[in-house]
């Protein structure tokens, strides 16, 4: 067992390149594209969106890292789960998570997303985030400062780069794991009917 | 020939439209106290949307809607002379006049109004009809003004009416200038007319439902359109360009202009906005015709 | 309403334009609302009864998470039931520093507002300074208390830590600063036309549905009542401070927005005599451990002002380690519906968020 | 029947045909029927004949239509006459002629009104249309009191003759006569309702061509009578340019606010025949307008004929009562999207080249306020463009019905198709009709329109090619098309419609997420827009009508019932009357 | 006033928390009068909250409407009990408006019934179908581990009492059986 | 709508523009970084040669946060259980009660605070020894 959180600073620090040498060259273009852009959802679902304002505007600035916020899910990258969800939220979160383009990402903040927090037994909120929707960073703290919020966010930012993240896919792949989930917790009303076979879809123009 | 010409055209503006963006968000940013991002991050941002994975459509008109308003940009500012001597980048605009520009700039919005009302998305239709309504608004002085100078000058031919000017028109009719500004800012969408996209109110307005590449297209149309508004701005004002030295410092002080009137005032609402068009700079508007009539003849 | 002439719409929860993760449902013909319902629940975490499984201590924690933009009001608040049941009496300078700790926080919670409210007519310039002043507080916060949002400070007994070393100092240097600030705030914001057009007569209440309906805070005040339960039932050292009850007239947004400008003034105001004031003495009184401490079998009802009116808790103790019930009554649960859905009706589209601002609305609040 | 009116309608428009440039003309003195020095005749101008081809293609349009109609023979018969009526008016060479072609026009319209209209609309547009007959027939007296003449030849002298007074009465009752045919705001009051409630099959007619013929009888008396040289700087030519432009901008407003596509379409007539009005106070304005004619009927046919298909689909026909209809009638979508295309005088369509020729005029003329006056507008149009097409066909359907509707019968789209085509032949090359203009403006001595070939429209001062810019846009949008195709981002189908961003909620059936009705709502805030949306001018008539009601009663008490007793006042009267006239 | 409302309605004694609240418990019929009368004569304009307390033990709860006058200086609570099966008490709203959305949390949280409230919608839950979650009776720990999961991989906690126990007696073990040994060593070497 | 001429309303507003030439509030976070205050309430360290493994910091912790568990490492003799804290930073709220109630005061919060990433079950944290 490591002291402290040794396995985030490999996950930082470590080269990942040899790996990712098979990706093309559009797609390194364009993984370098979207790790300099990223826009995030306007969806403060829990307490931690009171540190959204602050790393967003001219103290933090995430700005300058090409974060900034989007109104709607259809333009938006990434989904900030700002802690603790109570089920009437999840139901949103899901909702607008799978409204939101591929490729798109999951921030989760805080004690709540991981294991309940402080709320682990309460009767209303979801204790692993995880279980739901696809995490692909978990930012520590209750609530996170924005320089642990821009933290997460450059070591997103960073796998996204190097095309490591595919949340998404995972989502896609193992629907049947996270609709099961979802509708344990929310019941039969967790997303609409036709959503059901949308990730069997493929095609288009 | 004229094919290059039209590609040199729309290579200009897409980069210097983007980078005016880059710089309109840098110069917010620095308003509002903060270091704000990199003058080419609206270009990041364009292309990372371009290479999204999958883009959510509606069907074939929701498909074709932000093509037509690429379109409509892209035919405006090809009837948009560049410079007023040079044949290089003078563009369709020898087919054209005033008048047909007037009205490109109005196909686009209408084009894309389609794929927004067949999004079905009740916010995206608000944001429409905000916006038609906006515009008619923001015509009048805009279209006194401009009727005024194509008066003065006896010709719609916009590189006519750009070489015409031994006075700038700015400084030789004032008012109409000042009339023609005000609806210049509600054309490029500022503040205090931006009641199209308002975020607070409806969402994120015509474009709640385009993702992905019909995203990406809506903002390298906007970056190409916002030049070729400026383009036209300068040519019907500031006495036109010679070169693009001269261009691009004529665009950027009137942009400049438009972003620092952004960042002043806070919006209106949509009959606000109206009715502060239809009355404060129509009046100017019509006293600076006036003037021109009875003087510039 | 005719069916299919009008449409649904919802403002939030996942829209920009909405206070917090709540969500208004609107009914509209054009953009004029006809209908208002307002729909809450998205931050429901039940601390009522995470409350009563807690002893009393433990409990102390998880309060200040009930408003997330304002938390210490309602450390505050428990403290104050707790020692008023349980018979504790805290020393001179605990209840400086309560004041200090309450009057900064509603200093930061203008600036909340301030960001909002600007925000809400696309005045992004305002809202961004507006943070990055708050933060400033949150600095003064992370000294004192160790945390930026959640201070978990204010303890039954006490306070839990002394100031630190310079601290009033540093405090002033900050005051001096936001006074120079909130100038220009008013130049640029609250005297900025745009936003006297949009507000001077939006969302306008009288004073008699004020008092009947139970309406606090600014709404009252903006309605020239003078009504504040910093003076009416002073609580702490307030009695011992010299300031005002800020009020205006009209009763409309810009009234709420003059009234809140003042408050601010007022709050600085507080936060220098408080520095002047500050006596020395103990900032604890012994506490038996968490498994000792109990209540006695009674109830009580406290209230302060926070930043956005009255915030009250019931506590009802059994004899035991734990509280038998804890309810919150928050400003925002009467501004929220009731008033909310009535100002609503009959307002634009574009008004919504301006309104839901200027009653400083705060979801989890409503509940809990 | 149906082939009946179809062959009768290919009749026509051969018969229009084979008159052009033929100066058919064929002229009667009347003294042989007991009235000496009067002369009437018909003869087959190029105006005439324009005016002509234009009611033939109506025809043929709503021909085509007929067979999804149960008419009855009565019906067709009245139309064959309403057909004649409308030739007598245009070919008719004297003002006799041309009143009897008038009168016959407006019986022969109330006779098809009775199929449908609600007796109120039909009294309304009765009064209207006896009080429009009545004034004509005035001016014509007047007129003829002093030219001894009712050829349109010899009425110039005749005008000029009258007296200063006479001449404004005279003006004053012919404009009266031709504004109530044209609809013009203020006079509108009978055509709403006529609009809204007369049988879809004929709506197309009425407005793309029984309109026109106030714009006929207007020139006639401008070119004819006033001289149309004269006008500028006159009364007539503020009064015609202030009543159109009031026209347009209060009938843009009053379109948008209203719910039901007919009487949208209604307004959006009275705006772009308000258009013409305006241009046609200038001597070189009389291009524009015709251009303008031409355009409004192929954009009305079409558009007219859009709607009655939607009707006759769904049954409805109110914005709030459909919706959502593109994907089930795509082919109605891309016809009306044409139509408002042009109706809006967007380029690279028709309707931008009339426009422009409008614009022009007015610019080369120096009416610099008209102009701005008139872009505004026609800028303004555009919001009612819009709830046109996003109420029937854009949105959420607002039954489920519409879910599995099936497009429209090929009997409406026939002539969709050829109107459009139309359009896009005259978008491509506007210059293609200048010619036959140029003829029209010869024969009536004024200035034509500078031509230098079919792709060009336009002056020194200002012109446009039609087919680069059609080709410019049409490669344009090729292009972006093909480069979104090629991207590797896929457009992914929404699976349902109610799959939409909507703040993390979700719509279901129950939900109304149509804006149609709600569209332009907003308006009536606007300071004089509101005025505009809240005054009407029915709130006059009404009050007219109230006064003449309370009148009508005192005179309804003396009839008591009591037949001898009338009869014995009848008879009281008739002798009075005899008294009087045996004096 | 206290006089009035001690000899009409109250079961106990008027009680003065504070100088700015009294507090009095009458019976369930009576209540509304006394609100009225708070009302009408004394000023009592504002209803401030309608809270609950679930005495489970007493088999009732106590609904508190706490009142404060028009110049918000006085606060009252009025209190009563009702019964925890079928639990009702009518409606506020048609005197105060706010009484709606309190009952209507009351009514959600507690399940008690208010007739006369017309909009006794869900507030803060979404489909809720179990018992009404701050009755007393709902144990919400249970709830959680019932339906929902934590995460695994937090074994290895020991219970330190039980621990401590055990080391101790595994220290005394060993100390005796040191002492043991040296016993033993001595008594070898004794025997020695 | 009404609206009207306010000059003063409409000048005053122009000192916005004067940010321009201000220095920003911005603290550019990877480049520069703003300490924490002493006293930061951030991760939590525990003094082994101090802890005596009371779990009294279990039994106040009321997110169930603490496991006390057994390692290889020898702790010090007064340790009466041989047990030290582990915190599941899933739970935890960073309240401080635990260091509160730590009797040798050998359980503390320290300013350091960032932890980031992709794995959940990360988030089970050994303070470290200082």
């Amino acid at each position: 067992m490591d002291e402290g959180f040794l396995k985030e600073q490999q996950v930082m620090e470590s080269d990942l390149n040899s790996e990712t040498s098979h990706k093309s060259s559009v797609d390194f273009l364009m993984d370098w594209f979207r790790r300099r852009s990223i826009f995030v959802l306007a969806y403060g679902t829990g307490c931690g969106a009171i540190e959204m304002p602050p790393t967003f505007t001219s103290r933090y600035d995430a700005e300058r890292l090409g974060i900034r916020g989007a109104a709607t899910p259809r333009q938006a990258d990434v989904i900030i789960v700002s802690g603790y969800c109570s089920y009437k939220t999840l139901r949103r979160i899901i909702r607008t998570y799978e409204q939101m383009a591929n490729p798109k990402y999951i921030l989760a903040l805080g004690s709540c997303t991981v294991n309940g927090g402080m709320y682990w037994d309460s009767y209303n909120t979801i204790k692993r985030l995880e279980d739901y929707l696809p995490v692909d960073m978990y930012v520590n703290g209750c609530m996170p400062r924005p320089e642990s919020i821009l933290e997460g966010f450059m070591a997103l930012q960073k796998e996204i780069g190097d095309g490591k993240i595919s949340s998404w896919q995972k989502y896609e792949d193992n629907y049947a794991f996270y609709r099961k989930n979802q509708e344990a917790v929310l019941g039969q009303t967790v997303a609409p009917a036709y959503d059901a076979d949308w990730y069997l879809y493929d095609g288009g123009l | 020939m004229i094919i290059l010409d039209l590609a040199l055209m729309l290579i200009t503006a897409y980069f210097v439209g983007f980078i005016y963006y880059g710089l309109y968000r840098n110069i917010t940013a620095r308003f509002q106290r903060r270091i704000g991002p990199t003058i080419f991050q609206s270009f990041y941002d364009s292309i990372k949307f371009f290479g999204k994975k999958e883009a959510i459509s509606h069907g074939w008109m929701f498909y074709l809607g932000p093509i037509i308003m690429a379109t409509g940009a892209i035919m405006t500012l090809f009837f948009i002379p560049f410079f007023y001597q040079s044949e290089s980048f003078s563009g369709l605009s020898g087919y054209g006049n005033l008048f047909l520009v007037l009205y490109l700039m109005l196909l686009g919005p209408l084009g894309n109004a389609m794929g927004v009302g067949v999004g079905g998305n009740p916010f995206g239709v608000m944001g429409v009809t905000r916006g038609l309504t906006r515009l008619f608004a923001l015509e009048l002085p805009f279209y006194i003004a401009v009727v005024a100078i194509m008066s003065i000058s006896q010709s719609a031919d916009i590189a006519t009416i750009a070489g015409s000017q031994t006075t700038i028109n700015a400084f030789a009719h004032p008012l109409l200038f000042i009339a023609a500004l005000f609806s210049f800012v509600a054309m490029m969408g500022q503040s205090p007319f931006d009641v199209v996209g308002a975020p607070v109110e409806v969402y994120s307005g015509p474009a709640s439902e385009f993702s992905g590449k019909f995203l990406s297209l809506l903002m390298s149309q906007s970056a190409i359109f916002s030049f070729a508004k400026l383009v036209l701005m300068v040519n019907l004002f500031l006495g036109g360009a010679d070169g693009f030295f001269e261009l691009l410092w004529k665009t950027f002080v009137l942009f400049l202009f438009v972003i620092a009137f952004g960042a002043i005032y806070g919006r209106f609402k949509t009959p606000q906005s109206v009715d502060f068009l239809i009355k404060v700079p129509t009046v100017i508007a019509i006293v600076g015709l006036i003037f021109a009539t009875a003087w510039g003849n | 309403m005719e069916t299919n002439k009008h449409i649904t719409i919802f403002h939030g929860p996942q829209h920009p334009g909405i206070t917090g993760n709540m969500s208004v449902e609107l009914d509209l013909i054009g953009e004029t609302i006809q209908k208002a319902t307002t729909h809450v629940g998205y931050l429901h975490r039940g601390f009522e009864k995470l409350v009563e499984r807690r002893t009393v201590i433990q409990a102390f924690t998880i309060v200040c998470r009930i408003c997330v933009p304002e938390p210490d009001p309602n450390e505050a608040n428990f403290a104050m039931a707790v020692e008023e049941l349980a018979g504790i009496e805290v020393s001179e300078r605990v209840k400086y520093i309560r004041v200090m700790v309450l009057e900064l926080s509603r200093l930061a919670s203008q600036c909340m507002w301030l960001a909002g409210q600007s925000g809400s007519i696309g005045l992004y310039a305002v809202g961004q300074w507006a943070i990055a002043d708050r933060d400033l507080i949150l600095d003064l916060f992370e000294e004192l208390t160790g945390g930026r949002v959640y201070h978990m400070y204010i303890y039954p007994g006490g306070v839990r830590r002394d100031l630190p070393d310079g601290f009033l100092r540093r405090l002033e240097k900050v005051l001096n600063h936001f006074k120079k600030r909130l100038k220009e705030y008013d130049n640029i914001f609250i005297n900025n036309a745009s936003f006297k057009s949009r507000a001077i007569g939006v969302g306008i209440v009288s004073p008699e549905e004020c008092i009947k309906n139970g309406y606090v805070g600014q709404v009252l005040r903006g309605c020239g009542i003078e009504a504040d339960v910093r003076k009416d039932a002073p609580y702490l050292v307030y009695d011992q401070l010299d300031f005002e009850v800020p009020t205006a007239q009209g009763g409309d947004v810009y009234a709420r927005a003059l009234v809140r400008r003042a408050e601010m003034d007022q709050s600085i105001h507080i936060l220098e005599q408080v520095i002047d004031k500050m006596p020395e003495g103990e900032i604890m009184v012994k506490m038996p451990t968490h498994r000792k401490f109990k209540l006695p079998k009674n109830d009580t009802w406290v209230k302060v002002e926070s930043s956005r009116g009255e915030f009250a808790y019931y506590m009802a103790g059994d004899g035991s380690e734990k509280i038998r019930r804890m309810q919150v009554r928050g400003p925002s649960l009467v501004h929220a519906f009731t008033l909310l859905e009535d100002l609503l009706v009959g307002a634009e589209l574009s008004d919504v968020a301006l309104i839901m601002n200027s009653l400083g609305i705060c979801p989890p609040e409503i509940e809990r | 029947m149906r082939v009946l009116s179809l062959i009768i309608s290919l009749l026509a428009l051969w018969g229009v045909s084979t008159l052009f440039g033929s100066e058919a003309h064929w002229q009667i003195d009347m003294g042989s029927f007991g009235l000496e020095g009067v002369v009437i005749g018909l003869k087959a101008t190029a105006l005439a004949n324009f005016f002509a081809l234009l009611i033939a293609i109506g025809f043929f349009s709503i021909s085509l239509i007929a067979s999804k109609y149960k008419l009855s023979k009565g019906f067709y018969a009245l139309l064959y006459l309403l057909l004649v009526s409308l030739f007598l008016i245009v070919y008719a060479e004297d003002y006799l002629l041309f009143f009897v072609g008038w009168e016959v026009m407006s019986v022969t319209t109330y006779l098809l009104f009775s199929y449908d209209l609600s007796r109120e609309a039909l009294i309304k547009y009765i009064v209207f249309a006896l009080a429009s007959a009545m004034s004509l027939l005035g001016g014509i007296m007047v007129l003829y009191s002093a030219s001894h003449s009712f050829l349109y030849t010899d009425a110039h002298q005749g005008f000029i003759a009258l007296s200063a007074t006479l001449q404004v009465i005279f003006i004053l009752l012919m404009l009266f006569a031709f504004f109530i045919k044209l609809g013009v705001i203020g006079f509108h009051y009978w055509l709403m309702d006529s609009y809204e409630q007369s049988s879809d099959f004929f709506t197309p007619y009425l407005s793309a061509v029984l309109s026109k013929m106030g714009i006929y009888a207007l020139i006639i008396l401008l070119v004819y009578v006033v001289d149309i040289h004269m006008i500028s700087g006159t009364w007539l030519a503020y009064t015609l340019a202030i009543m159109g432009l009031l026209s347009s901008i209060i009938a843009t407003f009053k379109a948008v606010n209203e719910d039901s596509m007919k009487r949208l379409l209604a307004y959006s007539s009275i705006a772009q025949l308000g258009y013409i009005v305006t241009v046609l106070s200038m001597a070189d304005g009389l291009g524009g307008a015709l251009y303008h004619s031409l355009i409004h009927t192929l954009v009305k046919l079409l558009l007219f004929i859009n709607i009655a298909g939607i009707i006759y689909m769904t049954a409805r026909s109110k914005f709030s009562e459909l919706g959502g209809l593109i994907y089930r009638m795509p082919q109605s979508f891309v016809l009306l999207l044409i139509g408002i295309i042009s109706l809006a005088g967007m380029p690279p369509l028709a309707g931008f080249a009339s426009k422009f020729l409008i614009y022009t005029t007015l610019l080369e003329g120096g009416n610099l306020l008209i102009l701005s006056a008139m872009l505004f507008a026609s800028a303004s149009a555009f919001l009612y463009i819009y709830k046109l097409i996003y109420g029937i066909y854009l949105g959420h359907p607002t039954s489920k019905r519409y879910e599995t509707i099936r497009e429209v019968p090929l009997a409406f789209l026939i002539p969709q198709y050829l109107l459009s085509l139309l359009l896009i032949v005259a978008g491509v090359y506007p210059g293609i009709v200048i010619p036959y203009f140029n003829t029209i403006l010869k024969e009536l001595r004024l200035e034509t329109i500078p031509f230098e070939s079919y792709t060009i429209l336009g002056s020194e001062m200002a012109s446009y090619n039609g087919f680069v810019l059609m080709s410019a846009f049409v490669g344009v949008f090729v292009l972006i098309l093909l480069f979104m195709l090629s991207l590797r981002s896929k457009a992914k189908e929404a699976k349902d419609r109610f799959d939409i961003a909507y703040c993390g909620e979700v719509p279901d059936e129950g939900t109304h997420l149509h804006y149609g009705f709600s569209m332009g709502k907003e308006l009536k805030r606007v300071g004089f827009i509101g005025v505009i949306l809240r005054n009407s001018s029915s709130v006059f008539y009404d009050y007219i009508s109230r006064q003449l009601f309370g009148f009508a009663t005192v005179f309804r008490k003396l009839y008591s019932g009591n037949l001898s007793f009338n009869f014995n006042i009848a008879a009281l009267f008739a002798l009075i009357l005899l008294w009087w006239g045996l004096r | 006033m206290f006089a009035t409302i001690k000899n009409r309605f109250a079961t106990t004694d008027i009680e003065v928390k504070r100088e700015d609240l009294y507090k009095v418990v009458v019976q369930r019929d009576a209540i509304f009068e006394l609100i009225f009368m708070l009302r009408e004569q004394y000023d009592y304009q504002t209803l401030n909250a309608i809270t609950c307390c679930d005495w489970i033990e007493e088999e009732h709860f106590a609904i508190t409407y706490i009142l404060t006058t028009s110049d918000r200086k006085q606060s009252f609570m009025v209190q009563t009990m009702i019964g925890r099966e079928d639990a009702q008490i009518d409606s506020l709203t048609h005197t105060f408006e706010q009484a709606e959305i309190m009952e209507r949390d009351l009514h959600e949280m507690y399940g008690i019934d208010f007739p006369g409230n017309q909009n006794l919608v869900e507030l803060s839950l979404e489909n809720w179908v179990h018992t009404p979650p701050l009755r007393r009776e709902f144990d919400t720990l249970e709830f959680v581990n019932n339906n929902l999961s934590f995460r695994e991989g937090r074994d290895g906690n020991m219970d330190v009492k039980k621990e401590m126990k055990r080391l101790r007696a595994l220290k005394k073990a060993q100390k005796a059986a040191a002492k043991k040994a040296k016993e033993e060593a001595s008594e070898v070497s004794d025997g020695n | 709508m009404k609206w009207s001429i306010d000059i003063s309303g409409t000048l005053s507003p122009l000192g916005i523009l004067a940010a321009m030439m201000q220095k920003p509030n911005t603290i550019a976070y990877p480049a520069v970084k703003k300490e924490t205050a002493v006293g930061y309430r951030g991760f939590h360290t525990n003094l082994l040669v101090d802890c005596i493994g009371c779990a009294n910091c279990q039994d106040v912790c009321m997110n169930d946060a603490i496991d006390m568990i057994k390692t290889d490492k020898e702790y010090n003799v007064k340790n009466s259980s041989q047990c030290i804290p582990r915190i599941d930073y899933g739970r935890c709220c960073w309240c401080s009660l635990c260091t509160d109630v730590c009797p040798p005061d050998s359980l503390k919060l320290d300013e350091e605070y960032l932890g980031v990433t992709q794995y959940a079950s990360d988030f089970l944290y050994m303070p470290k020894d200082k």
